[in-house]
C-alpha cells in the first residue's frame, strides 16, 4: 500500500518538476542561443523574461487549434499525444540518484527499476517515431508528408548507431538495469580519474559517448540534423498544419526527448550521480559553484547594465546563496549531491545541445544518410567490436 | 454447475492464469490473421496479417516455454523475430516494386506473373 | 491479479486484431497492428519473457511497423476498392475458418486444459542473459544462420528497390 | 631404362605448342618447333637403337601405368622394342624429318600453315604410339589416332568440297576396318585373357585353328582397311586431295603401311591359321594387280602413284601372305623410301607447274627442274626393280617366297611388276620428256624441298642392301631359301626392263600410239580409266541403300514418327492435364491461401483421428 503512496508522490514531484524544467528549457534556450548571436533573448516578460514561459503555455492554450480540410481527423489528433507520450514514458525509469530516506521510507529515486531498463527506453524512444510519421502522413499536406518520411528514415537509420553505441558500455557494465550500469561506474582510479565509462575501463568509451551523442540529435530531430521540420525546405515538416495545444505538444516531445537522451547520456557514460571529484571535496564543489554564482549576481547589480537589474539581481544572488547554503546543511548532503552531480550533467549535455543549434548549420538529406550508414555505424560497430575484445581479454 | 465454476474462479485467482489461456488467446489471433489474409484485397494489409499470425504463433511458444519452465521457446521467438524482419524489408521491397511496374496493390489483380 | 492483468491485455489485443482486419484504411490497419504488438509484448512480460518483450517492441513495433508504415506514405495508400474477387475464399474461407478454430480450441482444452497455471514471476529464465546464453551456445549454428540469412535479405531489399529497376 | 616415352612424347609437345600457340607465333618459329621435335624423336630413336644392344636378344620393354584392370584382365601403358618396331621407328621418325622438312618448304605459301604443322606432329606422335605400343589396345589407340589425322589432313584444304567429302570417304571406310580390328581384339581378349603381344603371340601356337583363323581375318580387315586393300581401297586414291607431303606421309610411307605391320607383328597368329594366310596372299595380289592395272590409264600425277601405292601394298600382303614377313617390311621399307620420293618429287613437280596435276599439261620439265628429275628417275628405276636399286631387292625377296608358295602368284606378281614399271616411267617421261605444254614459267623448288629428295633419291638407290632386313629379322623370321633365285631375278628385271622400254617407246618415240591403242580398246579402256566404276558400285550397293535406308526408316518412320510422336504425344497430355488442373491456378493468392487452410483442417482432423482425441497430452 505505502508503495503505491511513495510511488503516486515520486509521480507527482517528477511530472511537475520536469513539466516545469521543459517549459524553462525552452527559456533557456532562447537566452542561449540569444547570447551566442549577442542579443539579450526574453527580456520583457517578467525579470529577465523568467515569466516567458508561462506567457507562452497561455498564448498556446487560448490560441484556436486548426483544424485542416479533409485530413485524417483522428490520426491528426492522435499524432502529437503519441509523441509526448512516448517523450515522458522513457523518463520514468531514469534514476535520478542513489537510494534515499525520507521520514524512514527509503526509496530509489526513480519511478521503476526495471531490469531492461535500458532496453525499455530503447523499445520507447523507437516507438517516437510514430507521433512523428503520423503527423506527418495525417495532416494531408505535401510538406508535412514529407517530414514524416523523412523523420521516419531518419530515425530508423539512427536507431543502429544508437544501439551498437549503448551495447559497449552494457558489455563493461554487464547489466541492463541502469542503476547497476550506473553503481558499475562509481569510484575512481589513481584516486582522482572517475571510473566513468567515458574514462574507464579496459577501453574508454569516448568514441562510443561521441557516436551516441550525434544519434542523439538525429533521435530528437536537433540541428544539425531537424530535417523533418526543415523550415526553408518543408516551411516547419511535420508540424506545418499544427496550432495550438497540438503544436506545444510536438515542441514538449522534442524538448523530454532532449531530456532523455541526455539523462541516459549521463547514465551510460558520465557516470550517473557519481561526482566528479573524490568524496571530501565533491562535497563542497556544488556549494561553491552557488556562491560564487551569487557573488556575481551582486557584483553586477552594484553596477547594473541595465536600470531593473538594481533589484533584480540582488535578488537572484540570494536565491543563489540561499541554495548554497540548503547544500551545506548537513542532513540533506547525501539526498541532494547525487541530485546535484546528475542534473549538473544532464543540464551541461543540455547546454551542449542548445550551443550546437546555435553553431551549426542543417544538412542535406542525402549527406545525413550516407553519413549514417557509411560512417556512424561501421565507426560503432568497430567501437563494439575493440570494446568487446578487450573486455573478453581483461575479464 | 455453480460450485465447480466457483471453485475454478478461486482456483485462478490462487494459481494464475491456465495456459491454456494464452494458447487459446493465440490461436483467435491467428485465425483472425488468416482472415484478414483471406479477405482483404490490399497487398500490405495481407502483409501484416501474415505479421499478425507470426505473433500468435510467437505468443504459443512463449505460452509453452513458460509451461516448460526452459527458455528454447524465446529462442525460437527471437529466430521468428528475426525471420519476420527479414521478411518484411524483402516483401515491402517486393510491394514497391509491384506497384512501380502494374501502379496498384490490389492483390486480385496482380494475378498473373507476367504482365 | 494476473487474471485481470491477462483479461485487460487479451481484449485489447483481440479487439486490436479484429480492427486490423476490419479497417478499411492500410494505416489504420497498421497501428492498431501496433496495438496488438504492445499488448502482446506486455503478456510477454507477465510470462516472464522481458527480454522477448522488449525484442518484441523494438523489432515489430519499433521497426517492421514503422517500415509499412513508411511504405504505405510512400505509396499514398488509399483504402482498398472491392476489384475482382476470389470465389474460393468467398465460399470456403469462412467455414474453413472456424472449422480450424474450433478444432485447434478442441485440441487445446484436451490436449493443454489442465497443463497447469501461469502467474507472474514463477518463471524467471526469460532475462536477457539466459537468452543470450542459450543463443549463443546451444543455438549458436541457427544464429549464425540467421545473420547470413539476414544479409541475403538485405541484399534481396536492395536489388528489388533499386531505381533502375527492370 | 630407355625412356622410350620421350620418342612420341616429343611430337606431341610440337603439337600442343603449336596448336595452342601457333596461331600467334612466326611461320619460322612454328616450322621450327615442328622439325625440331620430329629430328629430335629420330635422334632420340638413334640413341635408342646404339644404346640398346642387341634388340634381337633382349628387347626392351618398359611399363609406364595400368591403364585398365578388370580381375585377371589387365591392360598396360606400355612399350615394348623389338629389332621390328626398331627398323619401323627408323622408317617413321626418319622419314617423317624429311617430309617435315620438305614440307616447310611446300607449304610455305598456304594458309594454315600451323595447324597444318600441328597436324603433322599429331600424326607423328600417334603413329609411334601405334609401333611402340606392347599390347593390342593401345596399338589401337594409335591406330585410330593416325586414322583421326589422316582424316584431318585429307579434308586439310577444308573449303574444297572434294577435300571434305574425300577425308569423310577414308573416314568411314576406315571405320569398317576398325570393327573388324575391334572384333578381333574381343576375340583375343576373350581367348588369351589378355592383350599384351608377348603373352597372346607365345600363347597362340596353342589355340585352335578355327579360332585363330576368325581372329587372323578379323584382323586382316582391319589391316584393308588401313592399308586399302581390296575391297575396301577405294579412299586411297581420293586421299590425294590433301597436301602432298601428307600424301607422301601418311598415304605412301607410314600409315598405309600400319596394316602390313600389325599383321607381322600378329605374324604367329597367321602362320597358325593357314586359311588366313591363303587369304592374304590372294588379296594382296588381286589389289596389286587391279591397282596396277588402274594405274595404267590416269593422267593426274598424284593419282598413278597413289594406285601404285596400292599395288605396292598389295605386294607387301603377298609377302606376308606367303609366309615371308621379313620380305614384306623389306619391301615396306623400300618403299616408304622411294614412293615418299615419287610423291615428293610429284609434289615438286606440281609445285613446278603452279598446282598443275595433270599430266597431259606437263612435259619438258627435265630442263626447268633438273634436279627433281634425276631424283624422281632414281624413284622410278628403284620402284620398278632395277638391278641393285633398293627396290629390286625387296620385290625379289617377295616374288622368290611367292615362287615357292606357288608359281602362279609369282607370274601374276612379274606381270605386275611388269605394270608398275611400265606406269610409273610413263609418268616419268609425260612430265620431264617432250616441250612443256603447261601455263606460266615452270620453275625448280627451292633447297628444303630439293634437300630431302636428294637424301631420298640416295636411300632408294642403296638402302635396299644397306639395310638387309631379312638378316636383320633372321631369329624373328627365318628365311627359306628359294631354288633357282637367278633365274626368277632375272624374269622380274626382264619384265621391269620391259616395262620401262615400252613406256618409252610409247610415250616419247611415238606418241600417237596410246591414242590408237585406246581408242581401239575402246570399251575396255573405259572401264579401266573409270576405274572399274568401283566408286559407283559402291554407292549404288552400298552407300545409298545406307542413306536413304536411314533417311527413310530411322529419320522419317523411326525418329519423327516413333520417338518424336511418342514425345509429342506425352507432352500433349501433359498439357492437356495441366489445362485441365490450371483451374486450380488461378493466380489469385487468397484462393491459394484458402486451399492451404482447407488443408490445414484436414490436416488437423487426420491428426486426431490418428492420436484420438485424448486430454492431458501435456505434463
Amino acid at each position: 500500500m505505502e508503495f503505491l503512496i511513495i510511488t503516486v508522490i515520486k509521480l507527482a514531484l517528477i511530472a511537475f518538476v520536469l513539466l516545469t524544467a521543459l517549459a524553462y528549457l525552452q527559456w533557456v534556450e532562447r537566452k542561449v542561443i540569444a547570447h551566442v548571436q549577442v542579443r539579450m533573448g526574453p527580456y520583457r516578460v517578467g525579470p529577465h523574461g523568467l515569466l516567458q514561459p508561462l506567457a507562452d503555455v497561455v498564448k498556446l492554450i487560448t490560441k484556436e487549434g486548426v483544424m485542416p480540410a479533409d485530413v485524417n481527423r483522428f490520426f491528426y489528433l492522435l499524432a502529437p499525444f503519441l509523441a509526448v507520450m512516448m517523450a515522458l514514458i522513457s523518463i520514468s525509469v531514469i534514476p535520478f540518484g542513489g537510494t534515499i530516506e525520507v521520514f524512514g521510507y527509503r526509496t530509489n529515486l526513480e519511478l521503476a527499476d526495471l531490469n531492461v531498463g535500458l532496453l525499455f527506453i530503447l523499445a520507447v524512444s523507437s516507438m517516437g517515431v510514430y507521433g512523428v510519421a503520423l503527423a506527418g502522413w495525417s495532416s494531408n499536406n505535401k510538406y508535412s508528408l514529407l517530414g514524416g518520411l523523412r523523420s521516419s528514415a531518419q530515425m530508423i537509420s539512427y536507431e543502429l548507431p544508437m544501439s551498437l553505441a549503448i551495447a559497449s558500455p552494457l558489455l563493461m557494465a554487464g547489466s541492463l538495469s541502469l542503476r547497476e550500469i550506473v553503481n558499475s561506474q562509481a569510484g575512481f582510479q589513481l584516486g582522482f580519474i572517475p571510473k566513468w565509462a567515458v574514462f574507464s575501463g579496459p577501453f574508454p568509451q569516448i568514441f562510443a559517448f561521441i557516436i551516441f551523442m550525434i544519434a542523439a540529435f538525429a533521435e530528437t530531430n536537433r540541428i544539425p540534423f531537424d530535417l523533418p521540420e526543415a523550415e526553408n525546405e518543408l516551411v516547419a515538416g511535420f508540424h506545418v498544419e499544427y496550432s495550438s495545444m497540438t503544436f506545444a505538444a510536438f515542441f514538449m516531445a522534442e524538448y523530454a526527448n532532449m531530456v532523455t537522451v541526455c539523462s541516459v547520456a549521463t547514465i551510460l557514460f558520465l557516470g550517473g550521480w557519481h561526482p566528479l571529484f573524490p568524496m571530501p571535496y565533491s562535497n563542497f564543489v556544488a556549494p561553491l559553484i552557488l556562491a560564487a554564482a551569487g557573488a556575481l549576481c551582486f557584483w553586477h547589480g552594484m553596477n547594473p547594465a541595465r536600470p531593473m537589474d538594481k533589484y533584480t539581481l540582488p535578488v537572484f544572488g540570494v536565491v543563489f546563496l540561499g541554495l548554497a547554503g540548503l547544500m551545506m546543511f548537513p542532513p540533506l548532503v547525501p539526498a541532494l549531491m547525487p541530485v546535484f552531480w546528475f542534473l549538473a550533467k544532464t543540464g551541461f549535455l543540455l547546454f551542449v545541445f542548445i550551443w550546437i543549434r546555435a553553431t551549426l548549420p542543417r544538412f542535406r538529406y542525402d549527406q545525413l544518410m550516407r553519413f549514417a550508414w557509411k560512417f556512424l555505424f561501421p565507426a560503432a560497430l568497430l567501437n563494439l567490436l575493440v570494446t568487446g575484445f578487450l573486455v573478453a581479454l581483461f575479464a | 454447475m455453480p460450485e465447480g465454476l466457483q471453485q475454478g474462479a478461486q482456483q485462478i485467482l490462487a494459481n494464475g492464469v491456465p495456459i491454456s489461456w494464452y494458447l487459446i488467446l493465440s490461436a483467435v489471433l491467428f485465425t483472425l490473421g488468416v482472415a484478414g489474409f483471406l479477405f482483404r484485397r490490399s497487398i500490405i494489409t495481407v502483409f501484416m496479417c501474415i505479421e499478425l499470425m507470426l505473433n500468435a504463433v510467437n505468443l504459443s511458444f512463449v505460452a509453452f516455454s513458460n509451461m516448460h519452465r526452459q527458455v528454447g521457446g524465446h529462442i525460437f521467438t527471437f529466430f521468428v523475430m528475426v525471420v519476420a524482419a527479414a521478411e518484411a524489408a524483402v516483401g515491402l521491397a517486393i510491394i514497391l516494386t509491384v506497384f512501380k511496374n502494374r501502379g496498384t496493390l490490389n492483390i486480385d489483380e496482380v494475378s498473373s506473373l507476367k504482365n | 491479479m494476473d487474471i485481470f492483468f491477462f483479461i485487460l491485455f487479451a481484449t485489447i489485443a483481440v479487439v486490436c486484431g479484429i480492427s486490423v482486419i476490419l479497417q478499411k484504411h492500410p494505416i489504420s490497419s497498421a497501428l492498431s497492428l501496433v496495438g496488438v504488438m504492445g499488448s502482446i509484448a506486455v503478456l510477454y512480460l507477465a510470462l516472464g519473457a522481458e527480454f522477448i518483450a522488449m525484442a518484441q517492441i523494438i523489432v515489430y513495433a519499433g521497426a517492421v511497423m514503422v517500415l509499412f508504415i513508411f511504405v504505405i506514405m510512400l505509396l499514398n495508400a488509399g483504402a482498398e476498392q472491392a476489384a475482382g474477387r476470389s470465389w474460393m475464399a468467398q465460399l470456403l474461407g469462412i467455414p474453413a475458418l472456424l472449422a480450424m478454430f474450433g478444432v485447434v480450441a478442441y485440441f487445446i482444452q484436451s490436449y493443454f486444459g489442465n497443463a497447469g497455471f501461469m502467474k507472474f514471476g514463477n518463471f524467471k529464465g526469460g532475462s536477457a542473459q539466459s537468452v543470450g546464453m542459450a543463443l549463443f551456445t546451444d543455438y549458436l549454428l541457427p544464429f549464425e544462420v540467421t545473420s547470413v540469412l539476414i544479409l541475403v535479405a538485405i541484399l534481396g531489399a536492395i536489388v528489388l528497390a533499386r531505381k533502375e529497376l527492370d | 631404362m630407355q625412356n622410350l616415352w620421350i620418342i612420341p612424347a616429343l611430337p606431341f609437345l610440337g603439337f600442343l605448342i603449336n596448336g595452342i600457340f601457333g596461331r600467334t607465333l612466326s611461320k619460322a618459329l612454328v616450322s621450327a618447333i615442328a622439325v625440331a621435335s620430329v629430328v629430335l624423336s629420330f635422334g632420340w630413336v638413334l640413341k635408342v637403337f646404339f644404346t640398346a644392344g642387341d634388340l634381337g636378344a633382349n628387347p626392351i620393354s618398359e611399363h609406364y601405368f595400368t591403364w585398365i584392370r578388370s580381375g585377371v584382365f589387365e591392360v598396360g601403358w606400355d612399350f615394348a622394342v623389338d629389332k621390328l618396331t626398331m627398323i619401323m621407328l627408323m622408317i617413321v621418325t626418319g622419314i617423317g624429318s624429311l617430309i617435315h622438312i620438305y614440307a616447310t618448304g611446300y607449304m610455305a605459301h598456304e594458309g594454315g600453315y600451323y595447324r597444318f604443322f600441328a597436324y603433322l606432329n599429331l600424326f607423328m606422335f600417334f603413329m609411334l604410339m601405334l609401333v611402340l605400343a606392347a599390347n593390342y589396345l593401345l596399338l589401337f589407340v594409335g591406330w585410330e589416332g593416325v586414322g583421326l589425322c589422316s582424316y584431318l589432313l585429307i579434308g586439310f584444304y577444308f573449303l574444297k568440297k572434294s577435300a571434305t567429302t574425300a577425308g569423310n570417304k577414308a573416314f568411314i571406310v576406315n571405320r569398317v576396318g576398325d570393327f573388324g580390328f575391334s572384333l578381333a581384339m574381343f576375340l583375343i581378349a576373350v581367348n588369351f585373357g589378355s592383350l599384351s603381344f608377348d603373352k597372346v603371340l607365345q600363347a597362340a601356337p596353342g589355340k585352335p585353328a578355327g579360332t585363330l583363323t576368325t581372329i587372323a581375318l578379323l584382323l586382316l580387315v582391319g589391316a584393308c582397311g588401313k592399308s586399302a586393300q581390296i575391297p575396301l581401297y577405294v579412299w586411297l586414291p581420293d586421299a590425294m586431295e590433301g597436301p602432298t607431303p601428307v600424301s607422301a606421309l601418311i598415304h605412301a610411307a607410314t600409315m598405309v603401311t600400319a596394316g602390313v605391320y600389325m599383321c607381322t607383328r600378329s605374324a604367329p597368329i597367321f602362320t597358325h591359321a593357314p586359311i588366313a594366310m591363303e587369304t592374304v596372299a590372294v588379296i594382296g595380289l588381286a589389289t596389286a594387280v587391279f591397282a596396277a592395272t588402274i594405274g595404267l590409264t590416269q593422267y593426274d600425277i598424284k593419282k598413278v602413284f597413289a594406285y601404285s601405292t596400292v599395288s605396292q601394298l598389295g605386294y607387301m600382303f603377298l609377302g606376308v601372305g606367303v609366309g615371308a614377313f621379313s620380305a614384306g617390311i623389306w619391301h615396306l621399307m623400300t618403299h616408304a623410301f622411294f614412293k615418299a620420293l615419287l610423291f615428293l618429287g610429284a609434289g615438286s613437280v606440281i609445285h613446278a607447274c603452279h598446282g598443275e596435276q595433270d599430266m597431259r599439261h606437263m612435259g619438258g620439265l627435265k630442263k626447268y627442274a633438273p634436279h627433281t628429275c634425276w631424283t624422281l628417275a632414281v624413284a622410278s628405276l628403284a620402284i620398278s626393280g632395277f638391278p641393285l636399286t633398293s627396290g629390286f631387292f625387296s620385290k625379289d625377296a617377295i616374288l622368290g617366297a611367292a615362287y615357292t608358295h606357288a608359281p602362279w602368284m609369282f607370274w601374276v606378281g612379274v606381270v605386275t611388276a611388269g605394270m608398275t614399271a611400265f606406269y610409273v616411267w610413263r609418268a616419268f617421261w609425260m612430265t620431264f620428256w617432250g616441250e612443256y605444254k603447261g601455263h606460266g614459267h615452270p620453275h625448280e623448288s627451292p633447297m628444303s624441298m630439293l634437300g630431302p629428295l636428294m637424301v631420298l633419291a640416295v636411300l632408294s638407290a642403296v638402302g635396299g642392301w644397306l639395310f638387309n632386313v631379312p638378316k636383320i629379322l633372321e631369329n624373328m623370321f627365318p628365311v627359306q631359301e628359294v631354288e633357282g633365285e637367278m633365274t626368277l631375278t632375272m624374269i622380274s628385271v626382264a619384265f621391269g626392263l620391259g616395262g620401262i622400254a615400252l613406256s618409252y617407246y610409247m610415250y616419247v618415240v611415238n606418241r600417237e600410239l596410246p591414242a590408237k591403242i585406246t581408242s581401239s580398246l575402246g570399251w575396255l579402256y573405259t572401264l579401266v580409266y573409270n576405274k572399274y566404276f568401283v566408286d559407283e558400285v559402291y554407292d549404288a550397293t552400298i552407300v545409298s541403300p545406307t542413306v536413304t535406308g536411314s533417311r527413310v526408316f530411322l529419320w522419317q518412320a523411326a525418329d519423327q514418327g516413333v520417338i518424336d510422336g511418342l514425345v509429342n504425344g506425352v507432352g500433349r497430355e501433359a498439357r492437356g492435364i495441366g489445362g485441365w488442373l490450371r483451374r486450380l491456378q488461378s493466380g489469385n493468392i487468397r484462393s491459394y491461401a484458402t486451399w492451404v487452410v482447407v488443408g490445414a483442417v484436414g490436416l488437423l482432423i487426420l491428426m486426431s483421428l490418428a492420436y484420438g482425441m485424448q486430454g492431458g497430452g501435456a505434463r
